[in-house]
């Protein structure tokens, strides 16, 4: 076991991978030389050279077509796009390209890459902000992916690169310094499995990315108070692992969902929808989104501070969700 | 090099281009077939000159208008016919169009329907190649309208830092849709552009069946140099019939008088005439070949009538692959 | 009063906006000479010249950043993009572009510029087929309207091009041909209004586009059986009547989402999240989603028949949503 | 024409971009300002050259590193340091960062964090222009890196095709971010891309500021014929500091001794001596300006610091602009 950052735990999860399989190479905007805008890809280039790390022109539609391309031929591509706000510009060769290339070719093509992009709030600006992984939801033909701590990253990232699916893989630019212990040798985390980060019995949030720490630190107030939250992580956004959100709900009967996305359109309500209709009759209350409001993303931090969901926000929403249960404890019951 | 008989089966499968294309055509009309048709009439010399010297381990994008690289790659006719009539194939189900169908057994990858989108995805072929270190070519159609797309713009550019080994092939029938080249472009050469990726640009007559043969066998050999290297090469030509079959012949946007004199630069009745007067071809043949052709796609039609459709139930498939464990 | 199809009054509402006010312009690929590849604005071109009607090279990207270009210099564009599927290339400049550029000019800026574009399933195959409109309500900075008749597309694309927002107005193929009659003097129809196309007390829909008629079909037919479907029209998606959509529910009970979009990440979950928590103990049953499974939209006719909701579907779930009503009905009581 | 007058003036922009870069460039490496900035120290005679002769009413769509131009356009440096420092201002209210900001009223349009997404929108802004018959002028920067996207291509040649009165000016500093230009396109002269669309295309020496003001000067001549004619000016010029202050000054991707070259061609050195020698500009007048422009920025630091934070409960205004009845 060794603690590591989460940036590293992708590093090694690629390198890893390249080694296993001579097919898997990289391709993008300074993932080289450079060493990668986060430093995920770093020292790669040196390892395996300029042929299986591949700088490119600031090309991003060129560059995630042809990872496409490139995998229907038998390659492993891990395709990066410096932030997923750029990754606008690829939206045409994911939606039209990658996720239907096996659908037209009735099944004869395979398409295993992996598009990996950074996303979320860091206090860059408007156009390097932004959380839209719920646009790549809603593209069949792909798997969404979002890793919260180092141990998953690398599993997952590992799966990722070995499923025979374009696989979108966002992280949270303010996860990348995140530690963790890993173990030495080689594992994986399945795609498709929701991960009960926190048992509890009071309520269920349903969360991922960054936000699931801050859901963790929130769990870790309210249980002063004697709330206790049951924290899913969902890793893979799709596939959705229903049957974990489910059960668990039916447990606490009250939900609320967190993420860093704006409200509208977000795939929170995604959730919602899945959970009232299966759960129906087991809510003692209304489900909650936490979310950003819909805005574009300030630059000034006091203007960030006060959309971006925190864990005041969380706290204050579960408070309000299991009021009867707070009296109950305060007063003694 | 090309032998006499190259020369005839090249004339064959331009012919056979032009017979499936007017039957689908008249089909079309008719309201027996459902696909709506992209007509290539009056460009199949750049599809057969093209993919007539290829291999079948050579990959090939076709553009929406490549019909003739479908066939002259190994897709029988009878398949790409059942594949218009919306039939199950194994080729694409009826899960798309013929025009966007691909089998990778023969090369052929499917293209999207964007203009300009099947672009990276063939440079991502030729980037598998050079890296698998095979010395398959990949060959890339699109049209002159494509090229005013970014996706040409960052994909040539990206194919020549990259040094792959992969042919351009632009069939400039100078309309996209209803507008023209001279609407959409200040360049009169499109090949010219190669020159901003410092890569061969080449123009030639595309409808000159050994003109686009010799270039493209050219360019081939540039990719499979050391270090393989790009080439851009614009076919002019003309597009006969309208931009689908929605598109009257002779809309707004041209004159009759323009159709009919680019009908008398017929790309099969210039190769016919040139291979009559090499004494390659016989007047016998020609007939015996229009027969032939004809009978082969009567017979096609035949085939893709009485093909089943695909079976409903099966819609969702070919979404997702398995995954196996690993 | 004139019996007209929508593709007509949309070139209506096109050409009276462009005589009332000399800033609005059309710009897009085949717009102008060629007439439209739906034939909405067929005879502009004649009327008011090149200047005013632009043909464009094939270059989505371009001509929709020109967009907001011109919009914030005093212009009122009406941009066409030809099909919906190819509005992944204008992704970027939608949402890093026009939907931003107010907010990152404080308010300075204005985009008066409407975005048109074609969707839904006609058999035209995999690329010429989607319903997206799921992606582009999750920008914020952008209206997103949909009409379903003649009137509304007349009225609510005049208030469109009259908006100052970017406006993205998507248009169901199979809507073109619907006639109605039209009042022959001015009117708008205002953004952000549901429209209750049918009364009813047993149970919403609530349904956008195309699917507005199969819902009414489905009603007709229910009607047969006592069932009293109430039929909301959204129109504008963003912003969100969340008024006209939980009162209905709370009148009827249940509450039935139709669209043609794919199901997963698709815009209907936006409104289960809404109503079970507005509308939270009204409930009967659970919301229903009746959209087209996660696929590629295949082009063979019994392969897309398959896929497709339609009047069959909505039949059915209303039927079995409203069981013990039926029962009731069909044993008389 | 320019006059003694002109050149002092212009000049003194180029030290007060320089004083104010250098000044972010050593806040930011005390922590002292928010913005992440991308320094455009060795590129001053280019946003000067090119915006000096604009009219107030002429547009100008700043890239990343385009500093100069805000100023020389009319920010004040207070503002524009306020902005840096993320603080309330009129400007964009620490809404966005000051890289990416606008004022209309001054004839900047804000830019989009995406290389090569801004141009677009200065196509519109030129057509605009174009359709209101004002005689306004855009001027669209954009660095190296971005002639290899789409959105260069597509807007480079939709500017051309509609005839729109706009002068591109391309910042060829040599690198995106680590990766030199001459490992991502294979050609040496980004002006020569011009010919692709058909417009004139201009190579200038980007670290001569009158070599920059009379590229534009003759473009914008250009623009405003019948009919106008956009052109592509190249200024061939270096970037002194990393990409970012996240980037070491000397990456891996670039040498020492290549960086110490290019200072020698210092814009600012350059323009000073021969200033000097043309007796325009005494030692004397050299210091004040030194003097001046430290002073200047100084004040403009106090102010952003002094100046306060934008109210968090403005945070969700000008996401939409209210509707009124019509
Ligand atoms: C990005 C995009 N824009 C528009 C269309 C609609 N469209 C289909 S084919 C076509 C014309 C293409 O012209 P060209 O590239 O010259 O090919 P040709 O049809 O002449 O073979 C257009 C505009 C499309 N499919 N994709
Ligand atoms: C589409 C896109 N890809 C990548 C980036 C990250 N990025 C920001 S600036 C930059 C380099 C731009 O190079 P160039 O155009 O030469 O401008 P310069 O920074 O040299 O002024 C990159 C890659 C981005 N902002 N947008
Ligand atoms: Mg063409
Ligand atoms: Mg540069």
């Amino acid at each position: 076991m060794r603690e590591i950052t989460l940036a590293r735990a992708l590093g090694e999860a690629i390198r890893e991978e390249m080694i296993r399989d001579d097919t898997v190479f990289i391709i993008g905007v300074e993932v080289g030389l450079y060493g990668g805008c986060f430093r995920v890809t770093e020292g790669l280039f040196d390892e395996f050279g300029a042929e299986r790390v591949i700088d490119t022109p600031i090309s991003e539609s060129a560059l995630v077509g042809a990872a496409a391309g490139a995998a229907v031929m038998g390659m492993k591509p891990v395709a990066e796009v410096m932030y997923q706000d750029f990754a606008t510009l690829v939206m045409d060769q994911i939606l039209n390209g990658a996720a239907k290339l096996r659908y037209v070719h009735a099944g004869q093509a395979t398409v295993p890459m992996v598009l990996r992009a950074p996303f979320g709030a860091s206090g860059a600006g408007a156009h390097h902000s932004q959380s839209i992984e719920a646009m790549f939801c809603h593209i069949p033909g792909v798997k969404v992916v979002i890793p919260s701590t180092p141990y998953d990253a690398k599993g997952l990232l590992k799966s990722a690169i070995r499923d025979p699916n374009p696989v979108l893989f966002f992280e949270h630019k303010l996860t990348y310094g995140i530690k963790d212990e890993i173990p030495d040798e080689d594992y994986t985390v399945s795609l498709g499995k929701a991960d009960i980060k926190l048992q509890g019995k009071d309520l269920t949030i349903v969360t991922w990315g960054l936000m699931v720490h801050k859901a963790l630190n929130a769990a870790a107030e309210l249980a002063k108070k004697g709330i206790e939250l049951e924290v899913i992580d969902l890793r893979t956004l799709v596939p959705l692992d229903t049957a974990t959100i489910v059960s668990s709900v039916k447990k606490t009967s009250r939900l609320m969902i967190v993420h860093e996305a704006c409200k509208t359109g977000g795939y929170g309500s995604e959730i919602t929808d899945i959970v009232t209709r299966e759960a129906f009759g087991y809510l003692d209350s209304p489900v909650h989104r936490v979310a950003t409001p819909d805005t574009t993303i300030p630059f000034s931090r006091p203007l960030l501070e006060a959309i971006i969901p925190d864990e005041k926000d969380i706290v204050a929403v579960a408070l309000s969700m299991t009021g009867n249960r707070i009296t109950e404890v305060e007063n003694g019951i | 090099m090309l032998h006499k008989d190259d020369l005839i089966k090249m004339y064959r499968w331009m012919v056979l281009t032009r017979t499936f294309e007017l039957t689908m055509n008249d089909l079309y009309q008719h309201g027996r077939v459902p696909e709506l048709q992209h007509c290539s009439v009056g460009q199949e010399a750049i599809g057969v000159g093209a993919c007539y010297g290829l291999r079948p381990e050579d990959v090939v994008m076709p553009s929406l208008r490549t019909r003739a690289a479908f066939l002259v790659k190994g897709v029988p006719s009878k398949i790409l016919m059942a594949a218009a009539f919306a039939k199950e194939t194994k080729l694409c189900g009826g899960k798309n169009t013929s025009h966007h169908l691909g089998d990778l057994s023969l090369g052929i990858i499917a293209g999207t329907g964007i203009v300009g989108g099947s672009i990276p995805l063939a440079v991502g072929a030729a980037l598998a190649c050079k890296l698998k270190k095979t010395d398959q070519i990949t060959v890339c159609f699109f049209g002159d309208g494509a090229t005013n797309t970014g996706n040409f713009h960052e994909s040539v550019n990206l194919a020549a830092v990259l040094s792959l080994p992969i042919v351009f092939v632009c069939e400039n029938n100078q309309y996209a849709m209803g507008t023209s080249a001279k609407r959409s472009m200040l360049v009169d050469n499109i090949a010219d552009r190669a020159a901003s990726y410092g890569i061969p640009g080449v123009m030639v007559n595309g409808n000159d069946i050994i003109a686009v043969y010799d270039a493209v066998q050219n360019a081939i050999q540039k990719a499979k140099g050391v270090p393989p290297q790009p080439t851009l090469i614009e076919c002019k030509t003309y597009r006969w019939y309208g931009h689908s079959q929605r598109d009257p012949v002779d809309g707004r946007y041209r004159t009759k008088e323009e159709i009919e004199t680019w009908k008398l630069r017929c790309p099969i009745k210039h190769f016919r005439e040139y291979l009559k007067r090499a004494g390659i071809l016989s007047e016998e043949a020609i007939r015996e070949t229009d027969n032939e052709t004809r009978l082969e796609i009567e017979e096609a039609v035949r085939f893709a009538e009485e093909t089943p459709y695909p079976e409903p139930g099966r819609v969702l498939d070919d979404n997702y692959a398995p995954v196996l464990e690993v």
